[in-house]
């Protein structure tokens, strides 16, 4: 039942989290074997979108949407994802949902294998019958046709590449039975350019087959070459939509990027004057094995007294940086801090070499969540330095001097107003502000010479992001610290910091003064920008 | 076909080698240690073969009952203690009533399934909740399930629950005896059509149960049921996110393991003929564990070969030790000690094995990200 | 989703197992059964102690019940039948009573020799 | 009622049924026409014997490496420590000191390697650490018979070779704590003050020992791996201090034990020995990953008074003696609660 009308229609949605807009007013449809192209920076709203289109219990939980999604011309709303794959939709997610144990044949069909009847099916219930082995080899290889690819339809994910994982993946999709749209969230993130080639020539035959496809990707070169249609998102309203033929490069991502053109006047002081240019920080080569945040092959220098900005995308590797210079992942390649070459591998080395570091992931390596909070503010230095420990028996006994602690603790809160009933509170009671401020606390008290800051003001209330700011400003100009802050807020970056290095697919795509076009910036980021 | 001798190429290379061998040191070492003790425990071949048949027919039900929580990735269910439990409590009930023979065995069967149903829905609900630490919850739930079941035993049957049989019942009138003759039922099952292979007697009838066990052991991995398990045993996440009822399949693993366990101590009981009742079903978990292990299973992948191999190199080393140690050292106690050391030996090997395998192969995955 | 077909499968299957239960128990349950040579007196009429008997029950080994004794045998099952073989003072095979009889539930019968040779009726019953 | 609840949700169900249980114990004691003095006297004296064993606990809850099932581990150290200072012939205060010095020797040892071992296997320490203890037991179990002590008291009668399985420590090291300072305090209630003021100390030293640097930088360890390595604590090095303490602590907790108890109990006697120690620590409050000295006082106290209290009061009431049954059931029951809620506390976060 071919209906004339569009294939999905989107009318009017708009979703709030808690009272702070998400999405407001979006309005696109998508005809039968369209490919539309979905961009926009991180935190522009792509994902919430998507969970509204799915289902998602995170929607439902939080109080539904506005407006209205027409699928085939019937007005719809799935209560769960499951309904969604039934009646056709399916998703394919960034990072990759197969087994490993088994074959590529086995995750194609996982959990809608073919089976044969048999009587206990009728005591015991359908999940008693006996796989089809022989008609789930041919539903298979007609999904992996279906893709164009040739793929080994008896071997184990385990023993595949990384390209076979994602071809595997988007063909259990494709053996849905009756497919008519499908989302790719960063199809081509984790895959070589031959295979991002052959997967993009496969999505157009899917295509001509009268199946819809939205790309959800910050490539822009291959959003270009593939999609009929682009919608551009930021903060959560459409600024750009239009057929990729009438668009450019340049105007995609300019809009993906800049909000206001100006840019915001507290970057008061002006371009400082590298007058002494001596390089505190030089890194050749790093490489970083984090999970998810994969760092190739970075070099960068940062001058003394700078305030070094790295932004870019989620998942391109810039948290992999700070990570892997501290000794948090297995890292490599060379890092001289102030002349001296450290060896990687070992946070303490790089704590003794006067290096600190705000991770962002607060509650996981940031803080003690169920200790008092002149415990987490003071424990590192004590450790490292043997800080706030009154030595007996001629340093034998290091008692925990608890005076020192809390009265350092006490200047602190009161610097930072960090809200809370005393300075034995735990720290799970307080707000995800104050917990950030106890973690740039707990890096101040180390004093040191260069401090890494990652995500500072990701999911903390708009007070507490400009008290953090500010502090790492006055910490820059009154200590000369050297601050590398990485955050993928472009806007906040543009206002704090001198130089701004863009990560994309774990390389440095370009660095520039904080004060260069946002189109520049954007181009950087969707990997098409030409490096300084 | 490309995977077929890509294989091949790749069981040839040395890290495989040495992988492999790495694998099965267990049973290696065990034909060692076999082979070093046989000479000197001066035991005849025949008296060697007979001992072993009955301990292989006597034990692989009950190790075979342990695949399945594996296969689900619940490791090693020492909760397999409850099942045997039950199974007692069938027999005790059994012997009560006075019925004899094959009936007896059967009916013993019948009516301890539903409460082996019972406690393996309460132990995999437990479990469960503990998930991550599901084998040491497994196993204080054994001890746990030892102080219940001997409330049941030594306090409430005859008291609570009417036992008509004086002879089971202890003098002070109420509890069970510490040892029960089932000398109604016993090896029925083994005796009921039996013929000799040479000093050997063949017990056909029990050999065809453990046959039609295994047969449902293979059957069942290729349902839909034993898939589900298979990937929920690889990746929770995974298998959930594809709309796998994880919670739900676990514990179905976890009652027919019990069930099967059930079954397997009445197998046990009546080759034996006499239930100590307070202490049989302690050994029981042990014994079965190291065996499997022994056969070469890891806490995460186990066949039906690993099985039979596992009871007789276990079994055999478990006759042949008491001796081996009298005629080596003098004195069978140091035997017997051997013997106690090795089973645990054996299963803290395979433990350790499991967790640092583990982590090596996350290590080893996550090597080609390695920049250069 | 246990459907509603399924509950009706169910359903039979617990029932087809209380049937093989019962049948098990019907056909596996053994009786102690005490075989006794002593006057007895049933109702109105006393008997005294009868001959020495050998007793055979189904096709069991003869149980020898000599006068004034007693003895015991087991069976299984529910039906059996029984032959009895009166022994003179020599041990020659004076007559033979034949009988079949059913066995309840209950566990343990006494079965008496004089009784039997007296042909009473209530010659077996339960203890 | 809002307090009681956070009152119950923190303390936990099960404390409070097993603490009301102790409760009616007593107070059914005089019912029961039990003397309460020997009660007490009971209790007191098996807390003394028991606690340092569940102090023993502590050290590895703390660091994250979960209950310490392989405590058999530490007490064979203690009895290599007692069998090897009574081969020497040494007597009194002096011989239990030198006991406890060859205990820490041996303590530090196995426990180095034991450590060693469980950071190959982080995630699932608990299950291996029981079983490194029954192969260790059994392990042991030979070595009583081949190792060649000569003290007649201690090898079998007619001059086999080889340990008694119980060995009498009548002569040597009996009471030796116990009757230091005692008092009478009532007609047969002697309090052992030398035991319980050695037991508190052991407590105050490792009550001291976590207010040391290398004290909060095991807590930290315990609490958030992540954030102890990221402020750059060696996570290796602190689990396997834990594991050497709580070994060290096991063997001389086995020490305390025999100069109360009177026996040194060889062969399988340590067995099952880690799950009252375990269980009592529990019931005192303690969690997967936190405890703290009050939870060991706490809950040895309540433990050991179940065990004492039971087996009297249940005879004179119900005439049955009912205490093993309870023991088991309460002592594992309460080890599977502490694992079900593992996973509460994660959620939480």
């Amino acid at each position: 039942m071919t209906t004339s009308g569009p294939l999905l229609q989107v009318e009017g949605v708009s979703k709030d989290f808690f009272g702070t807009n998400v999405l407001s007013d979006i309005n696109f449809n998508l005809e039968k074997g369209e490919i539309l192209g979905l961009v926009g920076e991180n935190g522009a709203g792509k994902s919430t979108l998507m969970n509204i289109l799915f289902g998602m219990k995170v929607i439902s939980s939080t109080g539904g949407y506005s407006g209205q999604i027409l699928f085939e011309g019937k007005q719809t709303s799935f209560k769960n994802p499951l309904e969604a794959l039934n009646s056709g939709i399916g998703m394919v997610h960034q990072e990759f949902s197969l087994i490993p144990g088994l074959t590529a044949t086995e995750n194609i069909l996982l959990n809608s294998e073919p089976t044969r009847y048999n009587f206990l099916t009728e005591l015991f219930g359908p999940r008693l019958s006996t796989l089809d082995r022989y008609e789930m080899q041919i539903r298979a290889i007609a999904a992996i046709n279906k893709l164009g690819f040739r793929l080994d339809q008896d071997m184990l994910v385990s023993q595949m590449p990384v390209g076979h994982k994602q071809f595997t993946e988007i063909s259990r999709e494709l053996d849905r039975k009756n497919i008519k749209l499908l989302v790719l969230d960063e199809p081509t993130a984790v895959l070589t350019e031959s295979e991002a080639q052959i997967l993009l020539k496969s999505l157009k035959t899917l295509a001509s087959d009268g199946i819809g496809i939205i790309i959800i990707s910050h490539r822009l070169s291959e959003i270009m070459d593939i999609t009929d249609k682009v919608v551009v998102l930021c903060d959560g309203k459409i600024i750009h939509t239009s057929k990729t033929s009438d668009t450019t490069v340049d105007k995609i991502a300019e809009c993906m990027v800049g909000r206001s053109g100006v840019l915001e006047s507290s970057k008061a002081h002006a371009q400082k004057e590298q007058a002494q240019k001596e390089i505190i920080l030089k890194v050749e080569n790093l490489w970083v094995d984090m999970p998810g945040e994969h760092i190739e092959d970075v070099s960068f220098d940062v001058i003394r007294g700078e305030i070094f900005g790295i932004g870019g995308l989620a998942g391109q590797g810039k948290l992999g940086i700070p990570n892997g210079i501290m000794g948090y992942f297995e890292s490599g390649g060379n890092v001289y801090f102030s002349g001296k070459k450290c060896n990687l591998g070992n946070p303490r080395e790089a704590l003794d070499q006067e290096m600190a570091f705000v991770s962002e992931d607060r509650k996981g390596v940031g803080l003690l969540l169920d200790e008092p909070i002149d415990w987490n503010i003071v424990f590192t230095a004590m450790q490292t330095k043997d800080q706030f420990l009154k030595s007996y028996l001629w340093g034998l006994i290091k008692w925990r001097d608890s005076k020192a602690m809390s009265k350092v603790s006490k200047q602190y809160i009161n610097e930072l107003e960090i809200k809370c009933l005393n300075e034995w509170q735990h720290v799970r009671q307080l707000s995800g502000g104050n917990q950030q401020k106890i973690c740039l606390a707990k890096a101040f008290v180390l004093d040191p010479k260069l401090l890494f800051v990652s995500e500072p003001t990701r999911g903390i209330d708009v007070g507490a992001k400009s008290i953090v700011l500010d502090t790492l400003r006055k910490i820059n100009k009154q200590k000369g610290t050297t601050i590398i802050m990485v955050s993928s807020e472009l806007e906040e970056m543009r206002g704090i910091c001198d130089r701004i290095a863009i990560v994309d697919k774990g390389k440095i795509a370009g660095i520039l003064p904080a004060d260069s076009s946002s189109i520049s910036f954007g181009k950087l980021m969707a990997g098409v920008g030409e490096t300084l | 076909m490309t995977t077929k001798n890509l294989q091949l190429k790749k069981l040839l290379t040395l890290d495989n080698a040495a992988h492999l061998l790495m694998r099965n040191t267990v049973p290696i070492l065990f034909i060692l240690i076999s082979a070093m003790a046989i000479p000197l425990s001066e035991f005849s071949f025949s008296y060697l073969s007979q001992e072993l048949m009955t301990r292989l027919i006597r034990n692989s039900f009950l190790v075979l009952s342990l695949l399945i929580p594996i296969i689900a990735g619940m490791g090693l269910n020492f909760g397999m203690v409850l099942g045997a439990m039950a199974g007692q409590v069938g027999l005790i009930f059994v012997t009560d009533w006075n019925i004899v023979g094959m009936p007896g065995v059967f009916l013993a069967m019948i009516i301890s399934t539903p409460l082996a149903i019972l406690l393996g829905l309460i132990c995999g609900i437990i479990l469960n909740k503990a998930s991550g630490k599901e084998m040491v919850t497994g196993f204080v739930l054994a001890f746990f399930a030892q102080g219940v079941y001997q409330l049941v035993v030594l306090y409430g049957m005859g008291a609570i629950i009417p036992i008509e049989r004086l002879t089971l019942v202890l003098s002070r009138g109420y509890g069970i005896r510490n040892t029960v003759n089932l000398i109604g039922i016993r090896s029925s099952l083994d005796s009921a059509i039996s013929f000799d292979l040479g000093p050997v007697p063949i017990p056909v009838v029990t050999l065809f149960i453990i046959a039609l066990f295994c047969l449902f052991v293979v059957w069942f991995r290729k349902t839909k049921l034993g898939q589900d398990m298979k990937a929920i045993g690889q990746d929770m996440h995974v298998a959930e996110a594809a709309g796998i009822r994880v919670l739900r399949t676990r514990i179905i693993s976890i009652i027919i393991s019990t069930v099967l366990a059930c079954w397997g101590q009445i197998i046990y009981l009546q080759n034996m003929g006499t239930l100590n009742t307070y202490n049989s079903h302690e050994q029981i978990g042990m014994f079965s564990i190291a065996a499997l292990l022994v056969g070469g299973a890891t806490v995460s992948k186990a066949q039906i070969s690993h099985v039979f191999v596992g009871v007789i190199l276990f079994h055999l080393m478990f006759i042949v030790s008491p001796m081996a140690g009298k005629n080596l050292i003098g004195s069978a106690m140091l035997g017997e000690y051997f013997r106690g050391f090795v089973t645990y030996g054996v299963i803290s090997a395979a433990l350790v094995v499991h967790a640092w395998t583990r982590f090596k192969t996350n290590q080893r995955q996550r090597q080609h990200l390695r920049g250069n | 989703m246990i459907t509603h077909r399924m509950k009706l499968f169910q359903l039979g299957l617990v029932l087809t197992f209380i049937a093989i239960g019962s049948i098990l128990f019907y056909v596996g349950k053994g009786h102690d059964l005490i075989l006794e040579n002593k006057l007895i007196t049933i109702g109105p009429v006393t008997y005294k102690a009868a001959p020495s008997i050998k007793l055979i029950i189904d096709d069991q080994k003869a149980i020898p019940v000599n006068s004034g004794f007693a003895n015991k045998a087991f069976v299984v099952g529910a039906s059996h039948s029984l032959k009895a073989q009166i022994l003179d003072d020599a041990g020659a095979v004076i007559k033979v009573i034949e009988k079949k009889f059913k066995l309840s539930l209950h566990n343990s019968f006494l079965i008496s020799m004089p009784a039997l040779v007296a042909n009473d009726p209530k010659w077996i019953k339960e203890i | 009622m809002k307090h009681i609840q956070n009152f119950i949700i923190d303390f936990g169900w099960a404390r409070i049924i097993i603490g009301l249980f102790l409760l009616s114990l007593f107070i059914l004691a005089p019912v029961a026409d039990v003397r309460i003095d020997t009660s007490i006297s009971d209790t007191v004296a098996r807390f003394g014997m028991a606690c340092v064993l569940v102090l023993a606990m502590v050290p590895m809850i703390q660091s994250g490496c979960g209950l310490n099932f392989g405590l058999p581990l530490g007490i064979i150290a203690g009895l290599l420590g007692a069998t090897c200072t009574m081969e020497l012939e040494l007597k009194g205060l002096i011989g239990l000191s030198f006991a406890m010095l060859i205990t820490t020797v041996f303590g530090t040892i196995f426990g180095f390697f034991y450590g060693k071992l469980l950071n190959k296997v982080k995630g699932s320490e608990m299950m291996i650490a029981t079983y490194v203890g029954f192969s260790s037991v059994a392990f042991m179990c030979m070595m009583w018979l081949l190792l060649p002590f000569k003290n007649p008291k201690m090898i079998w009668g007619y001059g086999g070779s080889g340990l008694r399985t119980t060995i009498t420590v009548e002569g040597y090291w009996l009471h030796v704590l116990n009757n230091f300072l005692s008092f009478r305090v009532s007609e047969s209630f002697v309090f052992p003050t030398g035991m319980i003021l050695f037991v508190l100390f052991m407590c105050l030293l490792i009550w001291g020992f976590f207010h040391t640097k290398l004290g909060s930088a095991l807590t930290a360890v315990g609490s958030n791996p992540d954030f102890a390595k990221a402020s750059g604590v060696d996570i290796d090095k602190m689990r396997v201090i834990s594991v050497i303490l709580s070994t060290v602590l096991g063997g001389i907790g086995i020490l305390v034990y025999q100069q109360s108890f009177g026996f040194i109990q060889l062969y399988m006697g340590p067995f099952y020995m880690a799950f009252p120690a375990v269980a009592a620590i529990l019931i005192g409050g303690a969690s997967i990953n936190k405890a703290t000295i009050t939870n060991v006082i706490v809950g040895t106290f309540l433990f050991q008074g179940i065990l004492t209290m039971t087996p009297s009061v249940m005879n004179s009431l119900i005439h049955t003696d009912m205490s093993e049954v309870i023991r088991i059931i309460v002592s594992n029951g309460m080890i599977i609660y502490a694992m079900t809620r593992v996973n509460k506390a994660r959620q939480k976060k």
